[in-house]
């Protein structure tokens, strides 16, 4: 399944990138599976990702949790807590 | 209804007017200016830049407008956004809304502020003499957002 | 603190950008619009004459804003009420609250205009079809200025 | 004792003027007492002044109730609730 990831702030800071393509593996269906996938890659991205870490997902520019199942073009994004206004 | 993300600036009594000199039965505007501070977290602020979400930030906006609009009787609503480099005492945010009276034009206003801090995405970067560093969101706002979920509607 | 009564319109952006344009603090303005309607107890209104009580009505106003200041942590504040004749979209009243953050700006905007509606001497008289007529007192502003004496302070 | 009555709105027009210098009388040391003077006029006096009809009363451009007691040249102010805003 091909996605495109975003990421956002400190997130897109800390990973150098502000967007990919990723093919994704069999096995990754939902969100929560894709920042695990994400975390497998270690450095920044398991750093950044850790349970405890304050951010934030959104699938197709909605707001969206771990159990959100993912599709084929799907747009995920991951950022830190807003900080508008 | 308008919502806008830009980098410009914006003229107030345009935006305001706009909301009600088409519609004779506003009787008040509510609205909100956010600006640049010069402080933050104890430290001089010498400049800060928004980023955001293209897109979702229109999104994100419409959709807190229309959970004001089914809450409250609102005539029209305008919100502004800006993004990209800004100064202190630069208005980043613009929340107008046009009502027949005041309870409905402050409480949705309010409202949507409250919301947009907490679900829009928008983040500021502030470079300070110590350097650049990523605003935190702030539990107060979290708070202030919560509270709307608890008294459903109001005048 | 500004607090005008006039006859004149007054310019919005102006009156806004003079509140924090020297006050780099300054990170929310609450304003209030007021506007005359078109249409009050279900007639058609074609004009509007405001009456006032000068020299108590400034001073009435100067106590609000100063009871305002003494509930809220607020930078600037400015109240300017228009009398004379007026009609439909014409804006009555302008409340603008200058604070460092929105809470305090968004409650002390909507407290002033509570307390103006039910302690400053303005009175309103309506031209429709039918005559002239002297606007009734509102229960409701009664009960919307009371609700302060509950919850003295808030953020 | 001499004051300055002041009257607005809906009371000017229908006392037929927005102000009066008033003597008062021995005795009329209250606005309330004040108030019973000007019902004794009779006539609208007394119809829009009967207890039961929506007033206020100012003195000094301070609002004021019955029980105040007035001083020489005191500016005293009545007028229907008001309705600004």
């Amino acid at each position: 399944m091909k996605v495109r990831l975003l990421y956002f702030a400190r997130l897109r800071e800390a990973f150098g990138t502000g967007q990919e393509a990723a093919e994704l593996p069999a096995g990754v269906a939902t969100l929560g599976d894709l920042l695990d996938w994400l975390r497998a890659r270690g450095g920044v991205w398991a750093e950044q990702l850790a349970p405890g870490r304050a951010y934030r997902t959104a699938v197709n520019q909605d707001m969206a949790g771990p159990e959100v199942r993912l599709q084929e073009d799907d747009e995920v994004a991951i950022f830190p807590p807003v900080t508008g206004g | 209804m308008k919502i806008v993300v830009q980098t410009e600036p914006f003229d107030l009594t345009a935006e305001v007017v706009a909301l009600y000199r088409d519609h004779p039965g506003v009787g008040a505007v509510a609205s909100f200016l956010g600006i640049a501070r010069d402080r933050s977290d104890g430290e001089e602020v010498a400049r800060m830049t928004l980023e955001h979400y293209p897109g979702m930030t229109e999104r994100a906006l419409a959709q807190i407008v229309d959970e004001a609009r089914a809450r409250w009787d609102l005539i029209d609503v305008t919100v502004i956004h800006r993004v990209g480099e800004l100064r202190p005492t630069d208005p980043i945010v613009l929340v107008a809304v046009a009502a027949a009276h005041r309870g409905e034009a402050f409480a949705a206003c309010a409202f949507i502020m409250d919301y947009l801090k907490t679900r829009a995405p928008f983040w500021k970067k502030e470079r300070t003499a110590a350097g650049e560093r990523w605003v935190d969101a702030r539990e107060s706002d979290d708070l202030a957002a919560a509270r709307w979920t608890e008294r459903k509607a109001q005048g």
